[in-house]
């Protein structure tokens, strides 16, 4: 089943093409991976997708549904989550808040059983709360949940966004760069927790990554992109020898673990 | 000695960051200081370039006690620092950013010479003179980072994780410019996550682990050494 | 037809007034992104420094208008020093609040008996007040004046910040101070430079002021503050050339409401006018919009 | 529960009298803020007549309590009930403008304690929706009287045919006086060709001045305070307007800018060339006391304060029923003229038209209600 | 995991009986004459103050939105009750009840009309945006008697039946305390302040921004409504300037000085500005009444440099956060999915 398929997608900035015509296709429990040199358009892709930025042309549909023109809350609230390349955690709320922001819009109770504190809000709240500590429980992070997230080390942020857009109950996870400023060890360590969430919370996964290791691990499909355009893809393998990919992005002495 | 660091230590508040950690640079070489999140590395380096004031211990570049001097003045003593980040002035074109990077140089030949040497490292710079800072791609601006700090000519260059968020072969690069720029007569500092790269293009190297040097040595040396390898290697465990 | 030409005149000569006090606020802004609250009650010292010079102290207007200036500029810096400086890695709005307590402590502090005293003085202005009849339209030397130094002002400050080396430093601590140090920036001095140049602004302000609306007063600097703000806020806040178009748009405004429409609603036209522009243009006319990087 | 209200405002009784013989005067200005300079001459006013009386009223030693509500309705209730409820005066002198109060007059009018105010001008100070508040009174004019003598005055002896008003839309002095004017003018047979409004902190008042040099009036009415009233009047020359300033009591202040006002006439309660020797003795006595020649303001809080003194001597009580019983039939001769009380507490006395002429305050004529 | 047994209970009872023995306290103070007329009115413009600055709380402190305008809202409040009170209600309490909720009702309308476009500028130009609002209503109130004779316009308001006391005052800040702290503690609170740190991330996670911004805008405005309602039936006289942007900064620096985000801290600091507005003439006495407003300027300047982030900044006293249980540690170093997948 197609979960997103992207066709023909442009974004200019001004005078730029940022994204040029450019297609994505991933199917229900792919795990695909989004690479391509710097500046290459990337996270643009992204934020077109999330409804970030209003798209210049072509068409965006997530479960056979166009989600052109939505707003980001909407997109999010189909199904679709995302992580952020430079980290934009919620920083005066707790690790706790964090998550349990996200959960806003399936908080099932009203304004007026907020107010008056009914049954119905103490027991949304209670599920709230329960959801939120098996996610931060799965995450490693239940230990930090009362302190604010910017006393966390910038691995335990990334794994807290990680964490916050599972909260969304998405179908389909946007992941932009989660293992930037890792070390190797640490990589490893994300490559078992995300392969453990995404077949735990029966994600489908899109991911962006410069670290090759992480994504010839993780990932069972490749789409390299250039100048807002797909160059290559592939399974990995085809991928790492493709001389157009080599030559743009991954040059001689690669080195993959 | 170029630069010697005694004993620092470094507090946020009530926290230590780094606990007396002491090194050396020597003319010439690259150090890299390698270690997991938050191990204090870049707290180091910020308290080498006058961010911050440390609690104890003291600094020294070419012998002179530089513990207590503000940064404006440590960059016009020869040390550029590129920050973790990049930090660029994102409402300023990239030539802008690049000429801030030779603010305390009042040569116009020779700032125009240096322009045209960061063009060579990096020419994708090039392609992006007039347009603001802010709006380039990481790896673009990692490089224009990169460039700015080099503007200044500094005898010692202090890089924080230069190789972030960069593609594979920018992340080669960059690592042929600091062998490059080290060659051509700068001294280099520098800060890793991608400890494999940095080792293989350092020196000497410290191993950083909350706030505390625990190894150090040549680099060719800790490469192989199990324990680096089982940490900051990811392989071989 | 010639009543609404002399109209826009009077509206010119309200806006060239508002943007001489905008270009100060929006310079400081453009650096620290402070609304320095303060910035009215400088230019209200500077308007009793430049009083005191041509009444008590024998000053003509240029001397006069310099001593204000230079005066204003270590009042300005004073206060960056003690009231900002100590906030400065605080949240912007710790500043603000300081920038408020600042406002009132000048206002309240002049108004002491023997500060300035609270009452409220004419200024017999320094130099004679000419008229000229150009088609129809008079025309004084005093607004003529005024829109020289506007304009020059704005050239001057152009220049300054986007052609000189302080001006670059200026613009770099405006983004981030650590980032600015790296590169050899003195922060600190930095910033009091631009204070002591907005506050000498606000002083010029103050002193040019006087001569077309000759009274001054402790809390004379209000409500000129506020409405310059607005203007700069108008065009685009730190952007100068839009402070002096937001000036003029809000005196056009305001005079020609109250000419042509209603003189009790001229203040709630204005600021209705500039709740309509940031509608359209969320951060003024000529600031800059379009998508933010995420 | 409901019986709740009335407890917490102060009960309806009177002030109990305390059983020294003392009689403790409050005094509120605006003290602090943009209208400080008012308070300032008020105060002065008000403690010159203690002094000149010798802290003494019949068999009374006069006590007195100073304190500021900086021109803010809410200050004005907090500092009079504080007066009223915790120095426990019998009377209080203040406030300047009618903002504060009308604030103040419902607080010690509910509280039995008798209030003058020098200067509030609004008919709502005394009687408001019809009912008189029994305690409260006025030292000066109420703004139909002035309004009715100016518009008299443009009339008959400048003979003005058309005129135009500049008012203060925030500032119920100002706004009362003109609409007085503008009534009484229309209704003796002249035309209002322009009825506009600024606000308080306005500087700019060309639109509507360049609007009215075209309709050329024969008078223009001005009835705000001196500083406003000088700033208008230099900006209305510049845009060649030749027609006379007409205005009130506001204008009354050394600080008025004589120069650009030249030719203008105003509404007052007494002239400086007056020769009656209270007129004489308070001009110097001021003078030597403050360096400064009385403005209205200090005038009215003067006579006041004097009507009050010589109330309390009169009654030779401290209790303020009987304080304010005297107030009520007193005829007190001050520096603003001879003075009675009507049935509102306003007073009942001549007004002055002064002009400026040659930098100073020239005697045109006096008028009677 | 310990299933539904995450919020405590018992803190709502706690504040009810704490809220009790202040009551009482001050009653029996009162009864012994130690709180004069004057003190208890003092009291009682703290506690509205109190409330406005709790609304202002919500939209700034925890949401965000700067807004320089809170005072307008308070003015129709204000207004809207009083004029239904004097004109219709004339002292019967039925009339007053319908006069608040009127005033309060009000408020939000007109905070949702005017909230709902402005709330998309950001920081800065949405302070001068409600600036200007303000000063709009403020020629609104001075033209009022225009369109309704009664409300007074430029000369003021009177006649307003002073039904306020203490015992309604306080009942109905502790209310609003309630209303405010069940907001804030609630998935719209949390969101607000969701939005107040990353508004674009806020988005992103599926909270519709716009909807939350105005909802908290029109409740902190409803909420200063209810307090200008109650202000026009404690003080008797009602006058464009109690209203205008001077007093919007009054809430603002309350609300800053208290710490963003922090009721108590708000509560704490809105009594205590108050009172030391009021306590500075005492201590001033007659010699330097002049003072009064330099050493208030002094105070305020002194107190931001020495507390930046307020003087509760971020923190909560225990009885107003939200109750929930710590977690229970886990049984295990490390989390779940380090027995997952991998090696
Ligand atoms: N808001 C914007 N305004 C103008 N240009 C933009 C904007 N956002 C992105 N761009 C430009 O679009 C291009 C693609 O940027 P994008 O951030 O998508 O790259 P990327 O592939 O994610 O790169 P990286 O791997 O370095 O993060 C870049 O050249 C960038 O400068
Ligand atoms: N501004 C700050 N305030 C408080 N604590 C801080 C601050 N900056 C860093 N820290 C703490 O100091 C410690 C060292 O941080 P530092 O940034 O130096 O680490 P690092 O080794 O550079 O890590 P990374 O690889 O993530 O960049 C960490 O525990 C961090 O949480
Ligand atoms: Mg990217
Ligand atoms: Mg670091």
């Amino acid at each position: 089943m197609s979960m997103l398929v992207v066709s023909n997608l442009n974004k200019n900035f001004g005078g730029l093409k940022a994204v040029a015509n450019f297609d994505i296709h991933l199917d229900k429990g792919e795990v695909v991976g989004l690479i391509g040199p710097n500046g290459a358009g990337k996270t643009t892709v992204f934020n077109l997708i999330t409804g970030m930025f209003p798209i210049s042309s072509g068409s965006i549909q997530f479960m056979g549904e166009s989600i052109v023109g939505l707003p980001p809350f909407m997109v999010c609230s189909k199904g679709i989550a995302r992580t952020f390349q430079n980290i934009r955690l919620f920083k005066q709320h707790t690790v706790l808040d964090n998550v349990r922001s996200a959960m806003h819009f399936r908080a099932g109770y009203t304004l007026l059983d907020a107010t008056l504190r009914t049954p119905k809000y103490r027991a949304e709240e209670e599920r709230i709360i329960e959801h939120s500590r098996e996610l931060l429980q799965t995450l490693n992070l239940i230990n930090r949940e009362s302190d604010l997230a910017a006393n966390l080390s910038y691995g335990d942020q990334r794994r807290l966004e990680i964490a916050r857009a599972l909260a969304t109950q998405p179908k389909l996870l946007l992941l932009d760069e989660p293992a930037a400023g890792m070390n190797p060890n640490e990589v490893a360590r994300l490559v078992d927790l995300i392969k453990f969430v995404k077949s735990h919370f029966d994600l489908t996964v899109l991911l962006i990554e410069h670290q090759m290791g992480f994504v010839m691990n993780l990932c069972e499909r490749l789409v390299v992109m250039d100048f807002g355009q797909v160059i290559a893809k592939g399974d990995p393998a085809e991928v790492r020898n493709d001389p157009k990919v080599l030559e743009a992005y991954l040059g001689k002495g690669v080195t993959v673990a | 000695m170029m630069l010697e660091v005694k004993n620092l230590d470094v507090f946020y508040g009530a926290i230590q960051a780094v606990q007396g950690v002491s090194f050396h640079v020597k003319e010439g070489e690259i150090v890299t200081l390698i270690g997991a999140n938050g191990a204090g590395k870049s707290t180091t380096l910020r308290t080498i370039s006058g961010l911050i004031r440390p609690k104890g211990g003291e600094i020294a570049f070419h012998g002179q006690n530089i513990t207590k001097t503000p940064a404006h003045k440590i960059v016009r003593m020869g040390i550029s620092h590129v920050p973790e980040g990049r930090k660029l002035f994102a409402n300023m074109t990239v030539l802008e950013n690049l000429k801030m990077g030779a603010y305390t140089r009042n040569n116009k030949q020779e700032m125009e010479e240096t322009l045209e040497r960061v063009f060579q490292s990096f020419p994708r710079v090039k392609e992006r003179l007039n347009q603001l800072a802010g709006t380039l791609s990481g790896g673009e601006q990692q490089m224009v980072a990169m460039g700015r700090g080099l503007m200044g000519r500094p005898s010692l260059l202090i890089l924080d994780e230069p190789s972030m968020g960069l593609s594979p072969i920018l992340v080669e690069e960059i690592f042929e410019i600091i062998t490059r720029i080290n060659k051509e007569g700068t001294t280099v500092l520098l800060v890793e996550q991608n400890a494999f790269m940095a080792l293989q293009v350092a020196h000497r190297a410290y191993v950083l682990e909350t706030g505390r040097i625990t190894l150090s040595g040549p680099a060719a040396e800790l490469q192989k050494d199990p324990q680096v390898r089982a940490a900051y290697l990811g392989h071989g465990a | 037809m010639e009543n609404f030409f002399e109209q826009v005149l009077n509206g010119l000569q309200l806006g060239f007034v508002y943007a001489l006090i905008a270009l100060g606020y929006t310079m400081v802004y453009g650096i620290i992104k402070l609304i320095n609250f303060a910035h009215g009650d400088v230019f209200m010292v500077g308007a009793f420094l430049g009083f005191f010079g041509f009444t008590n102290w024998g000053l003509t207007i240029i001397p006069a208008a310099l001593l204000a200036m230079v005066i204003c500029a270590m009042l300005g810096v004073t206060i960056e020093r003690i009231a900002y400086r100590p906030l400065r890695y605080a949240p912007r709005i710790a500043a603000l609040i300081s920038a408020l307590g600042v406002s009132l402590f000048l206002e309240y502090f002049s108004s002491l008996k023997f500060v300035f005293g609270p009452n409220y003085r004419v200024v017999q202005a320094p130099i004679r007040e000419v008229s000229w009849e150009i088609l129809g339209i008079s025309m004084t030397n005093v607004q003529v004046v005024i829109m020289v130094v506007v304009i020059s002002l704005l050239i001057a400050l152009q220049y300054l910040v986007y052609r000189t080396k302080i001006g670059m430093a200026m613009r770099t601590v405006s983004f981030d101070h650590d980032a600015a140090r790296l590169m050899g920036v003195n922060v600190d001095t930095t910033i009091s430079i631009t204070f002591a140049i907005g506050s000498a602004l606000a002083a010029a302000g103050g002193v040019l002021f006087t001569l077309a609306y000759p009274q001054i007063f402790p809390f004379m600097g209000i409500m000129p503050g506020l409405k310059a703000f607005t203007a700069a806020v108008l065009g685009g806040i730190g952007i100068m050339p839009g402070a002096v178009l937001g000036a003029m748009i809000m005196g056009q405004v305001e005079i020609l409401t109250a000419a042509f429409l209603s003189s009790q609603l001229k203040d709630a036209i204005a600021f209705a006018i500039l709740i309509l522009v940031l509608l359209v243009r969320p951060t003024g006319i000529l600031g800059k919009t379009g998508p933010e990087k995420v | 529960g409901k019986q709740e209200a009335p407890k917490t405002e102060a009960p309806k009784t009177e002030a109990p009298a305390p059983a020294k013989k003392v009689v403790k005067i409050g005094f509120i200005g605006p003290l602090t803020g943009d209208v400080k300079t008012f308070g300032e001459s008020t105060k002065n006013g008000f403690l010159l007549a203690l002094e000149q009386a010798g802290f003494k009223a019949g068999d009374y030693e006069i006590e007195y309590v100073i304190a500021d509500d900086r021109n803010d309705p809410t200050e004005a209730v907090n500092v009079a009930t504080k007066l009223v409820s915790q120095d426990k005066v019998q009377a209080i002198i203040g406030s300047v403008t009618s903002k504060a109060t009308i604030p103040i007059s419902e607080v010690t009018n509910k509280a039995g304690v008798v209030q003058i105010t020098s200067t509030a001008t609004n008919p709502r100070v005394t009687v408001d929706d019809g009912k008189r508040k029994e305690f409260v009174f006025r030292a000066c004019f109420i703004d139909p009287f002035q309004g009715l003598v100016g518009a008299r005055f443009a009339l008959n002896d400048l003979k003005a045919k058309t005129a135009a008003i500049l008012y203060d839309q925030g500032n119920d002095y100002t706004k009362g006086l003109a609409e007085v004017f503008k009534t009484n003018f229309e209704a003796g047979g002249g035309k209002v060709v322009a009825y506009e409004a600024y606000s308080k902190d306005d500087v700019d008042f060309s639109a509507t001045l360049t609007k009215i040099a075209r309709l050329n009036p024969d008078v223009l009415y001005l009835p705000d305070y001196y500083q406003k009233v000088s700033l208008i009047g230099k900006q209305a020359r510049a845009k060649g307007i030749k027609a006379p300033f007409l205005g009130g009591d506001g204008w009354d202040s050394d600080e008025l800018d004589f120069a650009t006002m030249e030719g203008g006439y105003f509404t007052n309660h007494y002239s400086p060339e007056d020769t009656r020797p209270i007129v004489v003795q308070w001009v110097k006595d001021y003078q030597a006391k403050y360096g400064a020649v009385p403005d209205a303001l200090a005038t009215l809080s003067y006579d006041a304060t004097k009507i009050l003194l010589a109330a309390i001597a009169k009654a030779n009580s401290n209790d303020p029923v009987a304080i304010r019983d005297a107030v009520k039939s007193i005829s007190a001769s001050v520096v603003s003229g001879d003075i009675t009380f009507d049935e509102n507490g306003n007073p009942i006395k001549s007004a002055a038209i002064l002009q400026i002429k040659d930098g100073k305050q020239k005697f045109i004529t006096s008028v009677n209600p | 995991m310990n299933k539904g047994f995450h919020l405590k209970r018992n803190e709502t009872i706690t504040l009810i009986a704490l809220a009790l023995v202040v009551f009482l306290a001050i009653r029996a103070a009162v009864g012994a004459n130690m709180i004069n007329d004057y003190w208890q009115r003092v009291l009682d413009q703290a506690l509205i103050t109190t409330m406005g600055a709790l609304g202002l709380s919500l939209i700034y402190g925890f949401c965000g939105q700067f807004s320089l305008g809170h005072a307008a809202f308070y003015g129709i409040g204000a207004y809207t009750a009083a004029y239904i009170s004097k004109v219709y209600g004339q002292g019967s309490i039925p009339f007053f009840i319908i006069a608040v909720v009127a005033g309060t009702l009000m408020a939000a309308l007109m905070a949702y009309l005017i909230g709902r476009p402005i709330l998309r500028l950001r920081s800065d130009y949405l302070g001068i945006a409600t600036l200007g609002f303000g000063i709009i209503m403020r020629v609104g109130f001075e033209n009022s008697d225009k369109v309704l004779k009664p409300l007074g316009g430029a000369t003021g308001m009177t006649g307003v039946p002073q039904l306020m006391s203490f015992t309604w005052i306080f009942v109905f800040t502790v209310i609003t305390i309630f209303l405010v702290r069940n907001f804030v503690t609630s998935t719209f609170g949390r969101a607000c302040v969701a939005i107040r740190e990353d508004e674009i991330a806020a988005d992103a996670m599926g909270i519709n921004t716009t909807k939350v911004k105005t909802m908290a805008f029109v409740l902190g405005c409803a909420v200063v409504g209810f307090a200008g309602a109650l202000y026009a039936h404690r003080y008797p006289y009602l006058h464009p300037s109690n209203f205008d942007f001077l007093k919007s900064f009054d809430f603002l620096l309350i609300v800053v000085l208290g710490g963003l985000g922090s009721m108590t801290g708000t509560i704490i600091t809105a009594v205590s500005w108050v009172f030391l507005l009021e306590g500075l003439r005492v201590v001033l006495g007659q010699t330097f009444v002049d003072f009064r407003g330099v050493i208030y300027a002094l105070i305020l300047i002194i107190s931001i440099i020495l507390r930046p982030q307020g003087i509760f900044g971020g923190r909560e006293w225990k009885m107003l956060v939200p109750a929930v249980r710590p977690a229970r540690a886990p049984l295990k170093e490390g989390g779940t999915h380090v027995h997952a997948g991998g090696k």
